[in-house]
């Protein structure tokens, strides 16, 4: 699903708002609508030691109150709709959705009378990682990206291996 | 089928006229060593209620013929049957005689009744299903406070902490001590064994796997081994020890994972640090070895497509396993951890025969239940027939006891994966019969695999042309959360449960599929 | 003119009220009228209390040689009484402007109605009287008209039952305080409470002491000092609002009227150890009366024994100002009577003010039950404001009254010290730790009181339905005023108040009291002092920044209102929120040893093989420790007792002929020794 | 307590420089293939369309449509054509626009 024009440009305004008004603290709150856990388990060590997330300025909330960022993983299991609505709703403004993994990205799950198969169909998304599952590195530059402090590689990708000697480098 | 193909994969299958069906069940219920691991039905043109046995020697499979959607209430002489008979009756309208009530497991409230109840609320948006839909709406699960009572219900979740899966719990307490527990999964349905329906065992994988991502080993073999069984074929035992190196890292992650988890719950911060510097050095360990931090995409029905890269194993292994080591001891040393876990969330050997309980949680009690122990059908690709697993026990049934075994069973992880190194992985495939299923295995088959979480199960019937008519996935979750709540009401207050519950280590993903 | 001139027209007053009600029957118009009267006599007898403060105790007057009373009727008004006048009359003004909208006209309210101005004057009688043999008519009077005023609605058991408690336990109260007054008019040959005091050095001091115990013990019943309290849990849920509003506001009063009326008039013992009695009696029952509330769903049971708590306090309020004067202490001593005192006052509005306002509350929503309330502030919203303020008053925050009452109270209990004895200053120090518990308490109590019924969802229907139709706001507002008035005019009030004390311990403390400054110096000057005035104004301008705040800010925050954040749940339930008894749960498990609750828990799943989840039902019962052993073994001898003196009363005309005989004989023998 | 001090002085610091610099443990974690046109011929394209289990891959005639959102990086392209497909090693594909996700890849291939 590709969004329209003036979603990607209040996307970039939005993301420009976060990036002005909360500058380097910026709470995250997660939405689990249907993964397999494993996402969720990528999730929770961005905490640990290894990946440090508070060291970026980032932070976990379990209220959305509080919450700048919702990361949602999951194929948006339509029993889910409800909740997740609830979730976006109850954040405050300017908020930023990122969209996580395959099956929140619509890779796994095709669209049928259990999933919605890709979050944009329940929440407006502004950001979208790629993996199955993302991996904490990925995560990372995803939310770098989602508050505009990392430059996004993807346009620039062609997945095109140039030559045929030795391109796996 | 013939029994002794049967027998050869270490199933025994049996057909029960619905008619003796209470009585057998009750007698099974009864024999030691036998253990009511799952139950599940079948549509056709008469729609099939299977019960699978764990007993010593194997497995055994009662098929039973059903009329008229009702069969003998099974819950009362086996406790265990409870779960599937509520999962039956929302597939398949199929419900046990008794007028007992039926609690709502996967399809959610609003998926309604295809038929409106009798002067109930209308109809709403059928969900497809295995079979037919209930007549009437199974019932919610809830624990109405009274007013008259003293106790309230606080609700908890879908949405709960941070990197937590979606699960509602409706925790009735009177304040302090928790009087009553009740989980709501169907956030979580995915309608995986729905989905599996008219694919090929191969392309069935890609979804089998992610019905639990962390015990994709664990749900894939035992899937692929269930097509197997079905198709009649064996993997290369190479392949096997493959499957099985895959599966004890697998189990070395997760209980890493729970330890961290249970650090969390308890508030202990470097202790938990401590454990995600274990479990983040594991699964980087996986990455290297089998190009998958989760260990996805290793088991193919037939065989293993990837194969670890043994350098890197036997290098990095021993470090990552020695940080959790450290944590362990250090934790063990901790009073205040340790004090915490201690006579939590306790359960009874009783109870957890009663509710046929498996994994750490079960042996945590002192059954030494391990489907890893089931040695049979050696040509079927077990490749414990070769190296025996030395399962770990415990007899308090608390917390710590659960902690204990995982520990354990995390250090036997370790030396059997060294064995399995030593007698060469590889990753061959078998090569499956697309036609025909029928001839070598009779098209329909058993697997199992011992997850981190216990016991999985699989059963597939193929049709001619290898497509699966019915496939089963039964994940240690759908068994062990039935034993959470009820660990949860052994006398414990509020702030236990999240220690309950990093101690059983369940997925709701694998619960609800 | 003197003021207790003004009371004769408050008496007279509610004399006609009382007539007029007991004519009226249903006639609406008759009611009015008799409410009206009953609110004018409230307004003379409250500026009759509060010139008395100002004036002094007035002579005594000796109104009709021989009355009914068997005695010359005496009246008087002292400046202590005066307190109590005043506090009578206010809640006579408030009840009498509540009761017509209260009380749906029919024959009974008008009996009522009678019944209710008669135990007022009764009242009056009781604060005005200038002689023991008035004093004691009057009691009992009150106790009577109280009695039905319970017994408003006598069809149902429970009624009689409580309104029962009330009498007996008032009887045997009445007799000790008859025993009391008899000693000491025996030994000082006198009726009249003036000479009373004056002949005191006449009374022997084993005398005294015997005379002080029998009034504390025969008072303590009214006033509800544990473990004679039994009787205010029972009656003032079943009278109806007003009524339980008069018991608790004015009734029970009488009861530390009394005390006080001994332990500074009648006759000061000597030695501090009456002080240290009363003082830990008022303790003990300030910190039982608000762990029992803690239990209570009922509104109004829990009311009850919140004023056993208040009650409490006030007495040791007044033992330790007995103790400080046997130590010589006199400022000091003065300072706790005119705290305990100003208690009083405070005490006596907002309690009623809650009583009438439970009323409300169980007319608009069918129930007293707290568990079967909830969401009332948006169906009741302005009983909901008063009931804050009054709740505000209660739990002793600032700025109301309570707070500054029991602050005085425990700043003249921490001046224990300088009573130089070391075990008396612990104990005191004892007891103001005690009512340190029972302040923390009652402020867990009280939000537990207004938030359960007034916040959150409506747990049942009759919750969800309650609508304010014609509710009696104007009562319930004007003590609202009041608890608002004493808060603020404190100092004012305090500096009246030392007057009090000035005409009953001989020290003034108006010096100290520094009304000029709006200051409060607790009777020593180097130990603290404080403002109420200026702190009321002090936390108006703080809550007044956060608003400015937000009116400053509100601009750039564009407001977007969301349904509260539930989880993510498909929708509340009622029962998901805290109940008053879980709220309280803590506490059951804390003071285990007190409540030796007995909890039983019935699981549809521990039944159920399966262990299908099911209905859940939780009870955890307190026992009644003082019902079950103190009073039910009582009970018991009693009617063994009778079952033995049955025999005497034979209905034979020749026994009974041969009892007068006997007796004759016994008088003649007597009458030769 | 003073035990876990003294565990964390002796661990050291493990935490990642990334973003600032690059991680190693990157090099490890599976990846989105990418492909080589010249050795993609229309049959090798649609046996990799049939044989991607997400639907990441579609062939509109000579373009390959490569989904990398969609993409589980299963490696059952790599395992299907190896000769044209392999790892792209590329992780960092956090994106602010979907249809930047949508490559499409020539085919080149001589069938």
């Amino acid at each position: 699903m590709s969004p329209s024009q003036d979603e990607t440009e209040t996307a970039r305004r939005l993301r420009e708002a976060i990036a002005r008004q909360f500058g380097r603290s910026l709470h995250i709150r997660t939405l689990d609508t249907g993964s397999c856990a494993v996402c969720e388990q990528e999730i929770r060590l961005l905490s640990a030691p290894h990946y440090d997330l508070h060291r970026l300025g980032f932070f976990f909330t379990p209220a959305p109150r509080h919450a700048d960022l919702l990361l949602v993983t999951g194929p948006a299991i339509r029993a889910f709709d409800v909740a997740a609505r609830k979730t976006y709703e109850a954040m405050p403004g300017p908020k930023v959705v990122v969209a996580t993994g395959a099956c929140a990205l619509g890779g796994v799950y095709p669209a049928d009378p259990f999933v919605h198969g890709n979050v944009g169909e329940v929440l407006p998304i502004d950001v979208w990682i790629p993996g199955c599952p993302p991996s904490p590195l990925a995560l990372l530059q995803g939310l770098g990206v989602a508050v505009g402090r990392l430059a996004e590689k993807t346009p620039g990708l062609t997945f095109i291996a140039a030559d045929p000697m030795g391109s796996e480098t | 089928m013939t029994t002794e193909a049967q027998a050869a994969q270490g199933t025994v299958t049996k057909t029960v006229p619905a008619a003796d069906l209470e009585r057998v069940t009750a007698d099974l219920a009864k024999t030691p060593g036998a253990r009511l691991a799952d139950m599940f039905a079948s549509d056709g043109e008469v729609p099939t209620l299977r019960l699978v046995w764990a007993l010593e020697s194997g497995y055994l499979v009662t098929e039973t013929e059903i009329e008229g959607d009702q069969y003998p209430a099974l819950s009362d002489v086996a406790p265990a049957a409870f779960v599937e008979e509520c999962e039956i009756y929302e597939q398949f309208g199929i419900r046990p005689v008794t007028g007992k009530p039926l609690n709502r497991l996967m399809l959610p409230p609003h998926a309604g009744p295809a038929r409106g109840v009798p002067g109930g609320r209308p109809p709403g948006p059928t969900l497809p299903r295995l079979g037919h839909p209930p007549a009437r709406p199974p019932e919610d699960v809830h624990a109405p406070h009274t007013v008259g009572g003293q106790a309230f219900e606080f609700p908890f979740g879908p949405v709960r902490q941070v990197g937590a899966e979606s699960l509602y719990y409706g925790l009735v307490t009177s304040g302090e001590e928790v009087v009553d527990v009740y989980l709501f999964t169907w956030h979580k349905h995915r309608g995986v064994e729905w989905r599996l329906r008219g694919r090929t065992p191969g392309q069935a994988m890609f979804f089998a796997e992610r019905a639990e991502g962390l015990s994709a080993v664990a749900v894939g073999w035992a899937f692929a081994a269930a097509a197997e069984a079905a198709l009649g074929v064996a993997p290369p035992p190479a392949a096997g020890r493959t499957r099985a190196v895959a599966l004890e890292l697998e189990r070395l992650y997760n209980h890493a994972a729970a330890t961290a988890a249970l650090c969390q719950a308890t508030g202990l911060t470097v202790g938990q640090s401590a454990a995600e510097i274990a479990l983040e050095r594991l699964l980087r360990v996986n990455a290297a070895a089998f190009g998958h931090r989760y260990l996805f995409g290793v088991v193919e029905p037939g065989g293993a497509t990837r194969t670890p890269d043994t350098d890197v194993l036997r290098r990095d292994l021993p470090g990552a396993y020695g940080e959790l080591r450290r944590a362990a001891d250090a934790l063990l040393g901790t009073n205040s951890f340790v004090d915490r876990l201690e006579a939590c969330g306790i359960l009874t050997a009783e109870q957890a025969r009663r509710l046929g309980l498996v994994g750490p949680v079960a042996r945590a009690t002192g059954i030494a239940a391990d489907a890893r122990l089931n040695a049979s059908a050696p040509q079927n690709g077990n490749p414990y027939v070769g190296h025996p697993v030395m399962v770990a026990t415990a007899e308090d049934g608390d917390v710590f006891a659960r902690f204990q075994v995982m520990l354990a069973e995390a250090a036997e992880s370790v030396r059997l994966i060294g064995e399995f190194l030593d007698a060469g992985t590889a990753a061959e495939c078998a090569a499956l019969p697309v036609k025909g299923a029928a001839e070598a295995g009779g098209g329909s088959g058993l697997g199992w695999a011992e997850s981190s979480r216990g016991e999985v199960l699989a059963w597939v019937a193929l049709d001619e042309d290898g497509r699966i008519t019915r496939a089963r996935l039964r994940p240690g979750s759908v068994r062990n959360w039935r034993g959470f709540d009820d660990a949860c009401r052994s006398q414990n207050v509020f702030t236990d449960i999240p220690i309950i519950e990093a101690s059983f280590w369940l997925t709701a993903a694998g619960m609800a599929r | 003119m003197n003021p207790l001139e003004v009371l004769y027209g408050a008496g007279g007053a509610w004399l006609v009220a009382a007539l007029t009600g007991l004519l009226a029957g249903s006639w609406k118009a008759g009611l009015r009228a008799s409410c009206a009267l009953s609110a004018l006599g409230g307004a003379a007898a409250t500026a009759a209390g509060g010139w008395s403060l100002v004036y002094g105790n007035t002579r005594v007057v000796t109104a009709g040689a021989a009355t009914i009373t068997g005695g010359p009727v005496q009246l008087q008004l002292t400046s202590l009484a005066g307190v109590f006048v005043a506090l009578l009359g206010v809640v006579a003004v408030a009840i009498a402007w509540y009761a017509p909208r209260y009380h749906e006209p029919s024959r009974g309210t008008g009996l009522y109605l009678a019944a209710y101005n008669v135990a007022v004057l009764a009242c009056l009688g009781v604060l005005a009287a200038g002689g023991m043999v008035t004093f004691l008519v009057a009691w009992e009077t009150m106790s009577l008209a109280c009695y039905l005023v319970i017994l408003r609605h006598p069809r149902s058991g429970e009624t009689a039952r409580g309104a029962f408690w009330f009498l007996a336990l008032s009887e045997i109260g009445f007799l000790l305080v008859v025993a009391a007054f008899v000693i000491l008019s025996a030994k000082t040959h006198a009726t009249q409470l003036d000479v009373i005091a004056a002949r005191g050095q006449l009374v022997p001091g084993g005398w005294r002491a015997a005379a002080y115990l029998l009034a504390l013990s025969g008072f303590g019943f009214k006033a509800g000092l544990v473990p004679l309290h039994v009787w205010l849990p029972e009656a003032h849920p079943v009278a109806p609002a007003d009524g339980s509003a008069f018991l608790s506001g004015v009734v029970v009063k009488l009861g530390a009227y009394g005390i006080a009326l001994f332990a500074f008039r009648l006759d000061p013992v000597a030695g501090s150890w009456p002080g240290l009695v009363t003082m830990g009696a008022g303790a003990v029952s300030a910190a039982i009366g608000i762990l029992y509330a803690l239990r209570e769903r009922d509104i109004k049971r829990f009311l009850a024994f919140s004023t056993i708590e208040n009650t409490g306090i006030i007495v040791t309020a007044f033992g330790a100002a007995m103790i400080f004067h046997s130590y010589r202490l006199f400022a000091l001593s003065a300072f706790l009577l005119i705290a305990g005192l100003y208690h009083v006052a405070n005490h006596g509005c907002y309690k009623t003010l809650l009583f009438l306002e439970a009323g409300v509350v169980e007319h608009a929503a069918g129930t007293r039950d707290m568990d079967r309330l909830g969401g009332l502030v948006h169906r009741l919203p302005r009983s909901a404001v008063i009931a804050f303020i009054g709740t505000l008053g209660i739990a002793a925050l600032p700025p109301l009254n309570g707070f500054v009452s029991e602050w005085l109270i425990f700043q003249g209990l921490f001046q224990g010290f300088r009573t130089g004895s070391h075990l008396t200053a612990i104990l005191i120090v004892l007891a103001a730790a005690t009512l340190g518990l029972t302040g923390g308490l009652a402020i867990y109590a009280f939000v537990r009181g207004f938030g359960i019924p007034f916040l959150g969802m409506p747990r049942t229907r009759q919750a969800a339905d309650a609508r304010e139709t014609g509710q009696p706001v104007a009562g319930p507002a004007l003590l609202a005023v009041a608890c608002a008035a004493l808060a603020v005019g404190a100092p004012v009030v305090l500096a009246a108040l030392s007057r009090t004390a000035r005409t009953v311990t001989g020290t003034s403390l108006g010096p100290l009291l520094l009304p000029g400054k709006l200051t409060v110096i607790p009777a020593h000057t180097d130990f603290s002092a404080f403002s109420p005035t200026y702190l009321a104004t002090f936390l108006a301008a703080a809550c007044a920044v956060p608003a400015l705040i937000y009116l400053a800010g509100r601009p750039r925050a564009a407001s977007v209102s969301v349904p509260v954040w539930d989880g993510g749940m498909v929708s509340f339930r009622p029962r998901m929120q805290y109940s008053a008894m879980t709220f309280s749960a803590p506490t059951r498990v804390t003071f285990d040893a007190l409540y030796r609750p007995s909890v039983s828990v019935h699981r549809a799943s521990d039944d159920d093989p399966a262990g299908r989840s099911g209905p859940v039902h939780y009870e955890a019962q307190v026992t009644p420790v003082f019902e079950r052993y103190l009073y039910r073994p009582v009970v018991r001898a009693v009617e063994w007792l009778a079952d033995f003196v049955r025999p005497l009363q034979s209905g034979d005309v020749n026994l009974y002929l041969l009892y007068v005989f006997a007796m004759i004989l016994l008088a003649y023998l007597l009458g030769a020794v | 307590m003073p035990l876990w001090f003294a565990r964390g002085l002796r661990r050291g610091v493990v935490t990642t420089r990334y973003p600032a610099r690059p991680d190693e443990s990157a090099a490890s974690l599976p990846t989105p293939p990418a492909f080589r046109p010249d050795r993609l011929t229309r049959e090798a394209a649609d046996r990799l369309v049939a044989v991607c289990p997400s639907r990441a891959l579609e062939r509109r005639d000579d373009l390959l449509v490569f989904d990398v959102g969609a993409c589980t990086a299963c490696g059952r392209c790599a395992r299907a054509a190896p000769s044209a497909v392999n790892a792209s090693e590329e992780f960092e594909l956090a994106t602010t626009d979907r249809s930047a996700l949508i490559k499409k890849i020539p085919i080149r291939g001589d069938a």
